[in-house]
């Protein structure tokens, strides 16, 4: 374990961070007071935080209708993020993106993307703009298992291999899509082997293991930073509540989801390896606990009391200029 | 026939049982339209549950979950199509028909006149429409003025769920594409439906309301819309008859000019943005063809030329209101 | 400035040259815009030599050749732009959208929208369009009402060499992401170009032909047809005003409006097909806006709602001619 | 050898056919004696011949803008194709679609496609069709190389995996899309190995040897109607003529062209091979050359006198049926 004890306190807390925003936004959003349909990334935040971990304030990150934790593992201000979602003109979009749509360019953060597999082919976009213009920037993909069979995916990975470009794909399978399991939508065991079709490296995670994913994604991203082409990762995860709020979870049992919470949690994991390292103690890890649900609370507090947008707003931002 | 009180995404469901008992061609596919649990009885049938039952009663092979793939599985529905049988194939929201508008575009509307006439396809696609449910930019388009424009598709959207499930019916058993938009804020709407088989003609537009004052013209969600905004005028002593067009390809050009004969003034209300959209083209085709008719000007109430925004308060201001019509339809008599 | 004679697709190549040399950002990437051959001077530069000469002078890392992928090609221009770079896409024939719709439709449209302002996207996709060279149902769409309609992207259509470079350049000096439509059929016209970098203003139609009997708007190819057309009508003393329109979205409504408040009277001229298109947007906007200042019917002047043709007697008979403009105006006027 | 000899002539004189076809198509074409785009199939002969052999007159076969050759090795009329290329009424779409859009449901050809990759989603469905109406056929896509990268090839494949159709994906792998060279629009040695991604078998012919195209789409075929789903063929081949007719051929060298025709020509091998093995002599070979000539000569004869279309057939077959 190289990380400092800074580092993997600061890693805790935005595992944390996630797990606790997602919590508040499903009780907030059954209770009415969040407009519009979430899609909460409790349970893969060892993923987000993992491949983030391993990015500068430099790189950027594509991600998907679940974005919450891409967002907040790339430091995206938790007020703003709230108040997006609640529809809010503090919001870090204005309002006008709201949870699926969140976005924050100044932290290369390119947007949640309501179209499964839509934002892939922006990052390869980002990972050329890298390359052009020599910034060494890299730039990962996030999407779900799902996703990879969009035609979005097939034609960007190709892409990006040809041209080498400094990208890292990072398949977040949390075994569904929806409803549909990932066993039916594909025939193969893992996904990480589709790299073959490119001739770039695949690689299998244990997407609940913060440090595997750490390792992995650094050696991904350094594989990208030295001009040596993209790299397909695929962590296995899983997600703790349904594909929405309000999904009956019809088509998994709950035993299934009681034996991952039980027995892969990300975050019980990271706290047993770090504290038995001895590098960071338990009383540590409640401090940031307590933190993170003040931090929390705050941004609800801030979301709720920021004024609605206005209306003027409707037809802003639609364009740069429009007119002769 | 016998009828009953029935919700608009219950009509699309009981259509899609009475195609699919009346012949065994007729399948439907899908994400999740089976629901990822197989034959059990509590399978999601679809996002909203349009499909809901489907799979325990017609099995897998004929109710098919695919990947998240659509112009993989918009494409095989044409193919299918083209071979024998009448796919129902469901893009869960049209905004997401940029991922598959080539097998619409370029394949299911054009083999026909490309292959001499020797091909049919007989395709219903169903899809959500609209806003007003919070869903933001990528979830809440009007995009029928797309497939409205393309020859050799069929578009059709229903106001009621009375309509929803004739035209439905009426869809499938059309021999050409047909694209079936559904607007999502209906599916709660209740209203008379008989339980029998029963189709509502394809292109026939109907007479929403009647009225002297002034011809409005809408579809789908807008319908209700123009329905409310009449009422408010009638209070006024301003007589409005609003035509519901059900379908926009083929269009019942004859329904929109007899209105506009008896009442001279005519206002369009569409949920789609403005530019080359529904409410241009009901505009031009009475400019044209209704020129004579007309005593005034014709006003266009429609989303703003924008993404439809996330926020409440400003997704309320994007739609179309019944203030906004009643508004338009002053303007109209008034110049 | 000096001017030489210049073939269109010389025009569009020498905006690509001129762009290229004055902003290190501009990029080129598309299918075989280098061309396979790679640095070697007689690479394709383009299926039609648009690009021509620029990976000789630029070099592979601004002159992309892509696969086959054109929604990965697209969406990857849509990344460069909202990341620093000003690409300049190619998707060779406009029919091929619906194979990468969704990065224009919700992504480069929408970006900066939902994004709250802060993302912008200085993206030019560069596309063929129109019918006249015998290419088939798949490869001679007239597609931009479907751009047009999209909130978010801007969409131009050049008629002559001039305008061709002045808008490629306005186009991609633009911060938001631009639809630029180049009739294939004009490729070869001829006409005076100034050897310097200029732009022609997005959003500015032009006055093509001044006159005071009729008005007729039209864009791309159709002006052409349109001045043909105004020809024979001069001889019988009709003299017809000509609006090219050149950008489509923005639109020049107050240009068009001037002219009908000079002549009275609307023909609307396009290749594309009638339903949900320009001519039907400009009826509207007629219609409403304009609607005191009509004195007969709008006509128009569209291609079938059919796809194209192969054969070319069919081919010729499908796109509007000069004597259907002709007729129309006759039309018009008279009733 | 066990194709009887009556099988081997009719082989080779579809193989054959589509060269002259192609060959006086080119000639034609250059002369502005032919409307409009051709691409000519002429050097891949064996790949439609081959896999066409193993189909029967109930199967499916979806292609390509280069599709001439698929339309005669599934024995669309001679005459119909070349008034339809000529854009006449006696065409076999009546001179509405033109060489790129030549088809004939009634032999099961569904079509030549201007869009690559378009036809791919069409075959999984005329597969899906002969499953769920238990009827036993089987359909095959044609594609180039090109169309391996494009997103619709990727999704249908996956599709037809999970579904088990009865296809067959036949990639021709030419060595080129348009002027691109296959080893920079991928980055893999070869396409066949992209079956991975789907979990079905991926075989590598030599497209230019009609008896292994043969072999192993006959496999692919039974594989197919045994109900175990599809395989990914990928036929090494080569095309004689450039991308179009008019195409100055500039990204490849004239030798390499040359030593094609002298070394792998799918026609000198297949006569060699049969003459070899003593069941067909050359005299039989040379006497299918002079019936192909004739036929072909009839043909272009037929269409030149053909009349064109009527105006009125513009408006026609749009719909089945299309008002209220
Ligand atoms: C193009 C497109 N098709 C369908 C949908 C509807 N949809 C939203 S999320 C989702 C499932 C995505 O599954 P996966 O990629 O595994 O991501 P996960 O939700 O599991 O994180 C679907 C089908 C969509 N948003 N976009
Ligand atoms: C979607 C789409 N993109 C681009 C084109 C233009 N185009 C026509 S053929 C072709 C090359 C196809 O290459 P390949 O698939 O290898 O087939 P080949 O021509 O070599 O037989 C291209 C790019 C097209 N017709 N459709
Ligand atoms: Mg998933
Ligand atoms: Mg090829």
């Amino acid at each position: 374990m190289e990380l400092s004890r800074e580092r993997l306190l600061d890693t805790y807390r935005t595992m944390r961070t996630i797990r606790s925003f997602e919590q508040t936004l499903n009780e907030l959003s059954q209770a009415g007071r969040v407009p519009g349909f979430l899609h909460l990334y409790a349970g893969e935040e060892a993923v987000a935080a993992g491949v983030c971990a391993t990015l500068g304030a430099d790189d950027y990150v594509t991600s998907t209708h679940r974005g919450h934790g891409h967002s907040i593992a790339k430091g995206v201000d938790l007020n703003a993020m709230m108040a997006e979602i609640f529809g809010k003109r503090s919001g870090v979009c204005k309002g006008k993106g709201g949870s699926m749509h969140i976005a924050d360019l100044g932290k290369g953060m390119l947007g949640a993307n309501g179209i499964v597999g839509g934002g892939i082919p922006l990052a390869i976009g980002a990972a050329l703009s890298a390359k052009v213009r020599k910034t060494g920037s890299v730039a990962v993909a996030f999407f779900g298992d799902g996703a990879t069979n969009q035609g979005a995916f097939h034609e960007s990975v190709n892409i990006a291999s040809i041209l080498k470009l400094p990208v890292v794909f990072v398949i977040e399978n949390n075994g569904y899509g929806e409803a549909t399991p990932v066993a039916y939508h594909v025939n193969i065991p893992d996904l990480a082997a589709r790299a073959v079709s490119y001739g770039i490296p695949g690689v299998v995670v244990e997407g609940m293991d913060f440090f595997d994913v750490f390792d992995k994604a650094r050696a991904a991203v350094e594989r990208a930073r030295r001009g040596e082409g993209p790299t397909l990762m695929e962590c296995k995860t899983y997600r703790y509540f349904g594909h929405y709020v309000g999904d009956p979870l019809t088509y998994r049992t709950k035993e299934e989801g009681e034996k991952v919470r039980a027995t892969r949690d990300p975050l019980d994991a990271f706290e047993k390896r770090v504290v038995s390292s001895g590098k960071v103690t338990t009383s540590e890890l409640r401090a940031a606990d307590d933190q993170v649900a003040r931090a929390i609370a705050e941004a609800v507090k801030f979301a709720e009391a920021s004024p609605a947008p206005e209306l003027a707003d409707l037809l802003t931002d639609v364009y740069v200029q429009y007119s002769a | 026939m016998a009828t009953r009180k029935c919700a608009f995404v219950q009509a699309i469901n009981e259509a899609l049982f009475q195609a699919m008992e009346r012949d065994p061609n007729v399948i439907v596919l899908g994400e999740d339209v089976a629901g990822g649990a197989g034959q059990k009885e509590d399978a999601w049938g679809g996002v909203m549950g349009a499909t809901k039952g489907l799979i325990g009663r017609f099995g897998a092979q004929r109710v098919i979950d695919t990947p998240i793939s659509e112009t993989g599985l918009v494409g095989m529905a044409v193919g299918a199509a083209t071979t024998g049988l009448r796919p129902v194939a469901e893009l869960m929201f049209m905004d997401f028909i940029g991922v598959c508008l080539d097998q619409l575009l370029n394949q299911a509307a054009k083999l026909r006149y490309m292959f001499g006439g020797k091909a049919k396809v007989p395709l219903v696609v169903r899809t959500m429409i609209g806003a007003g449910l919070r869903a933001a930019a990528q979830h809440s388009q009007t995009l029928y003025p797309m497939t409205t424009a393309i020859p050799g598709l069929k578009t059709v959207v229903p106001s009621n769920p009375y309509d929803a499930k004739g035209l439905l019916l009426a869809a499938i058993a059309d021999d050409d594409p047909v694209i079936f938009c559904e607007p999502k804020s209906l599916y709660t709407m209740t209203g008379e439906v008989p339980e029998e088989f029963y189709t509502v003609p394809l292109g026939k537009a109907a007479v929403a309301r009647a009225g002297g004052s002034v011809t409005i013209v809408a579809c789908g969600k807008m319908v209700e819309t123009s329905l409310a905004a009449a009422k408010s005028l009638a209070a006024e002593g301003i007589d409005a008859e609003i035509i519901d067009l059900r379908s926009l390809s083929p269009l019942d050009e004859d329904s929109v000019l007899a209105s506009l004969g008896k009442t001279g003034y005519l206002v369009v209300v569409d949920e789609a943005p403005p530019r080359c959209g529904i409410a241009a083209d009901i505009s031009a085709l009475a400019a044209d063809k209704g020129f004579d008719l007309l005593r005034g000007p014709i006003r266009r109430v429609t989303s703003p030329h924008a993404p439809v925004p996330f926020s409440p308060v400003l997704e309320d201001a994007y739609i179309p209101t019944p203030a906004r019509v009643v508004e338009a339809v002053h303007s109209a008599l008034e110049s």
